[in-house]
């Protein structure tokens, strides 16, 4: 094994992301769980044109969107729930920007599903006979559509259903609660997909809210639903989901949630917003004093936090990540 | 309506929790169908076994209306968290749950759901970006294929009523009669689109949605007015009951932080 | 919900069982978790013509197999790994009194993942153009066989992979490590296919080692890949899995693992194995009996132990069970 | 063989786990197989990312050799627990891993494996009950489908060399040439048979298995005269080193109750 899979989120995005790809995020529903900062850092590194593989729209794409990197997307659900409408997303689709290819929920879980299984087809009995089946956001002008989500004939029965297409993103950043320096992953909260996804994608870099030793998950290995295996790299971010939540370690931030997603309605709002809290952002430092230490200790006091209790002990500080950033690790063979 | 002392969002709750009965189970969608869900089981339904389709089992809502099915509000006391697969998958979209309830930004005569995007002059016959984009599917799709019955909550506007739906997000009963029998559905269909102003179910056989039930607040002719197709009316359409105090107490168990008593917001 | 649903295994075994029934064992592999009392009950019942879905035979199979309990069975793997060749089964399929139809161990897990999602047939990259494939001990004569594994054309390459036919099992076994009395459960140790053997019976029974108080599930949610809501009762019972292992409370023991599979070797051992350690045990005091105490402590010493460490505070001891069991519960509705 | 320094249960083992190259993601299957998976992480893989088919990661086995893939030897020490479908499914049969191991009761000369039963005349057109009733396919099947290549580790007697099995349980090049294809088959066959005797393995085209290393202690005239079929001799044919005191260390660390000292015993 490497020493550790540690790398900065930086690094991260340069060595794996390029303009053009197929990225997924690691998310548990629209305004949980997601690693918000792999986002915003590539908007930093100026990636664009991306296809995103989002099984729910979040505040990333989002942001993405709204920022006008993402030529393609698809996703179970675009909205932000109570929260609304995604503005930035909303904007980039109803101007063409971004071609929005719509499935439900359950269908973008079995697309990665099949994935993961290399099937060549997933059987649908949802979203057929819906719009969903018969219209392509990416192929428009196939109406009723034959390709999107077309039909496979039961041999047991000889009753027709439909047949998704697997999904194998090039790369999925993978929001977890708990990483070990080897890329040993705990997700606390709903999975939504992560796991998955996990086994779908093509590579896999894990952004986690904190980072235990590796004896955490010797004593809970059947939470290690993301063995290091599977994981190319780790990158240690607290607050990495803000202003969405992350069960165990902080809540939603109301006031954000909004405050972004109105910037995102508007061009200039997002040019704003990219200033203030992309751009201009310089270290993980920087990004948590943007947060606000009393913002972050309001939200840090989530009912969740006795989530957390087990794995405390074996939480490693800043500055025992530090350290061990300090020495490049080597590759992942 | 402010000497009313529900609001007609909260009526709207009531109503589609009473859909709901004990020991069923149930999903809730996001929003005011959490409420109605988590109402029913705080007032009549103690033995709902209830769930989210991000698969949080046993958990009531804390501090709040949850922003979101995966909200730390509903992930506070949950006694199990699982995924998508399992919820919308093993649970919903194979038969298993009896009843789910989605919302709706526009419905139609045979219960069809729209959440996807709004066309001013439809969409015809090449997909293009709509005027106005909604929220898509989420799991609605996957409850409205798979649930043994699906509650539809919607606001009750003349908009939100159309003869047919721009876009079929979520399938209702789609041309009517049995044409879900060619898909093949295991769910049943919708049951009740349940409304700010009363209750409609569909017929048996053409399944088209009627007026069956008023509020105390609505009228017959009011809710005609508000609709967008011609809608019929049951022979024995009647009044719905207004809350009790122990459902409209319940209720605002639930709801502490008083979503149903603000002015609707947009959302899922 | 109901004040609890612990109930007693002959209870279970009364209410949920009948001759004929297709039952489905809840195990990690051949030689790991099992609930193989629930098993000696059936036979102590006389339960009889089953058709058994053992994702990979255990000594449950072994054992009903030869009792002469089974009819059909559908397995993944047959044999006890390193323990060698499943002797009772063994008989039981050569003599043609069980007809055993054969799969992969994946197959298994697949088709159990496709009574779990009620999909007509799931999508078969495995077990095509071999023997498994060609040939069905359900429909003999069928060669090569059409029905067992038969041909799907992918719709989007048009290349012709198989389809598994999906299982349904009307009820379930499933042996966990510990239980809730509301029915939430924990399993350390692999899954193998319980987690979508939860969702595909009909009914679930759980099989616990241990009974924890619910605060336990409220502490680990992520932990509790079976909830409440699926489950039909609860069953008390240290040492459910012996002479195999679980993963925290006890290793494999060696000794009757081997005397036991020898006994089934032959009609004449089998009656003797059952007089002695199926018909002849009166009760779970007995049970622990006849596993004798110093076996139960030699086995116990098991170097999993630690595992169960976060759990101890809440496992609830044999007294506070039995006050629970007294009370009747309600039927699950 | 008493004389040797080793047993020929062991040398297979060191031969097996040679097949093994630091950094791949491989399976083992339970007893023999494992030992040498386990050994070549021990030796000259410490890289090797291993599991096993019931979703055990990270894990090596304390206290003798594990009774089944998910024994509380294998258990006691693992990073992650997951499940069959994870393991055989996401992980193999989705063609990701690179190697797997797996044993035979059969095993012919286009590398098909027969660990389901033996026919003593033959299975016929019509399915019956085996003579003698084996173990059946395991996960062996969804490793020969689906891993990057298969090494298949079988004791050497003539009665399991057979110029045909009675039954494919796992595919290896089924009629030889390219039938695999046929099947769409990510994973690429057997490149290996290890045995107590030597090294058999594919012939480029047809596919045919060819005698390719004897041991120090064996022949090819000994190896012929144990195998049922006509097999050929490789133009490179050449003695396989015997283990060297390093191999031979390593892979009694992990061996620690000697099981592979001892008289072979029947099993997967």
């Amino acid at each position: 094994m490497p020493a550790h899979r540690l790398i900065s989120l930086a690094e991260a995005v340069r060595r794996y992301t390029r303009d053009g790809m197929q990225y997924a995020s690691g998310a548990a529903l629209p305004i949980g769980s997601d690693a918000i900062v792999f986002g915003r850092e590539l908007l930093r590194q100026r990636r664009s044109k991306l296809h995103a593989i989002f099984h729910c729209n979040s505040q990333q794409l989002n942001l993405l969107a709204a920022a006008g990197a993402v030529d393609k997307a698809e996703c179970g659900f675009s909205g932000l729930e109570v929260f609304g409408f995604a503005n930035g997303l909303r904007r980039a689709v109803e101007s063409g920007q971004t071609a929005l290819e719509d499935y439900s929920n359950l269908a973008m879980a079995l697309r990665l599903l099949g994935g993961a299984l290399n099937w060549p087809f997933v059987p649908a009995t949802v979203n057929i006979g819906s719009d969903i089946q018969h219209r392509s956001a990416f192929a428009p002008e196939d109406y009723p559509s034959t390709t999107k989500i077309p039909t496979v004939t039961d041999p047991f029965s000889g009753r027709e259903i439909g047949a998704f297409s697997p999904l194998r993103p090039e790369l999925a950043a993978i929001h977890v609660s708990l990483a070990d320096p080897q890329g040993n992953a705990i997700m606390l909260g709903s999975e939504w997909s992560r796991f998955e996804l996990s086994r779908a994608a093509g590579k896999v870099i894990l952004i986690a809210d904190a980072i235990v030793d590796g004896a955490c998950m010797l004593q809970f290995p059947n939470l290690v639903r993301i063995p290091d295996i599977l994981v190319e790299a780790v990158v240690y971010h607290p607050f990495a989901a803000w202003p969405q939540s992350s069960p165990g370690w902080y809540d939603a931030d109301e006031a954000h949630m909004l405050h972004m997603n109105q910037a995102l309605a508007t061009a200039e709002g997002t040019a704003q917003y990219l200033n203030e809290f992309v751009y201009g952002v310089n270290s993980l430092d920087d990004y948590l004093a943007r947060i606000g230490d009393d913002v972050r200790a309001r939200l840090s006091a989530t009912a969740t936090g006795f989530l957390l209790d087990p794995f405390r002990q074996w939480i490693k500080t800043p500055e025992q990540v530090a350290a061990l950033l300090a020495h490049t690790p080597e590759t992942h063979a | 309506m402010s000497e009313l002392p529900y609001t007609r969002q909260e009526m709207m709750a009531i109503a589609a929790g009473r859909e709901l009965r004990d020991g069923e189970l149930a999903i809730f969608g996001v929003g005011l169908s959490m409420l109605a869900g988590y109402f029913a089981q705080a007032h009549h339904a103690p033995r709902l076994r209830s769930m989210t389709e991000g698969g949080v089992y046993g958990a009531t809502p804390v501090g709040g209306l949850p922003w979101g099915i995966e909200c730390n509000r509903l992930s506070a006391n949950a006694t199990s968290f699982t995924h998508a697969l399992d919820a919308l998958g093993f649970l919903v979209a194979s038969g298993r749950c009896d009843v789910g309830i989605i919302g709706a930004a526009q419905v139609d005569k045979f219960g069809n759901v729209n959440t996807t995007g709004i066309w001013q002059d439809g969409l015809g016959e090449h997909y293009r970006a709509p005027d106005t984009r909604l929220t898509g599917a989420g799991g609605a799709n996957d409850i409205a294929c798979g649930a043994g019955r699906v509650v539809i909550m919607v606001s009750h506007e003349a908009k939100r009523f159309a003869e047919r739906v721009d876009y079929i997000s979520s399938p209702g009963y789609l041309e009517g009669g049995n044409a879900r029998a060619r898909h093949g559905f295991v769910g049943g269909g919708p049951s009740a689109i349940v409304t700010t102003l009363g209750v409609l179910r569909p017929e048996p056989d053409s399944k088209e949605f009627v007026l069956t039930g008023y509020y105390p607040f609505s009228s017959v002719a009011e809710i005609q007015a508000h609709t967008g197709w011609a809608l019929r009316v049951a022979a024995d359409v009647q009044e719905i009951a207004p809350p009790s105090s122990a459902e409209l107490a319940a209720l605002r168990r639930v709801d502490v932080t008083g979503a149903l008593r603000k002015p609707a917001k947009h959302g899922k």
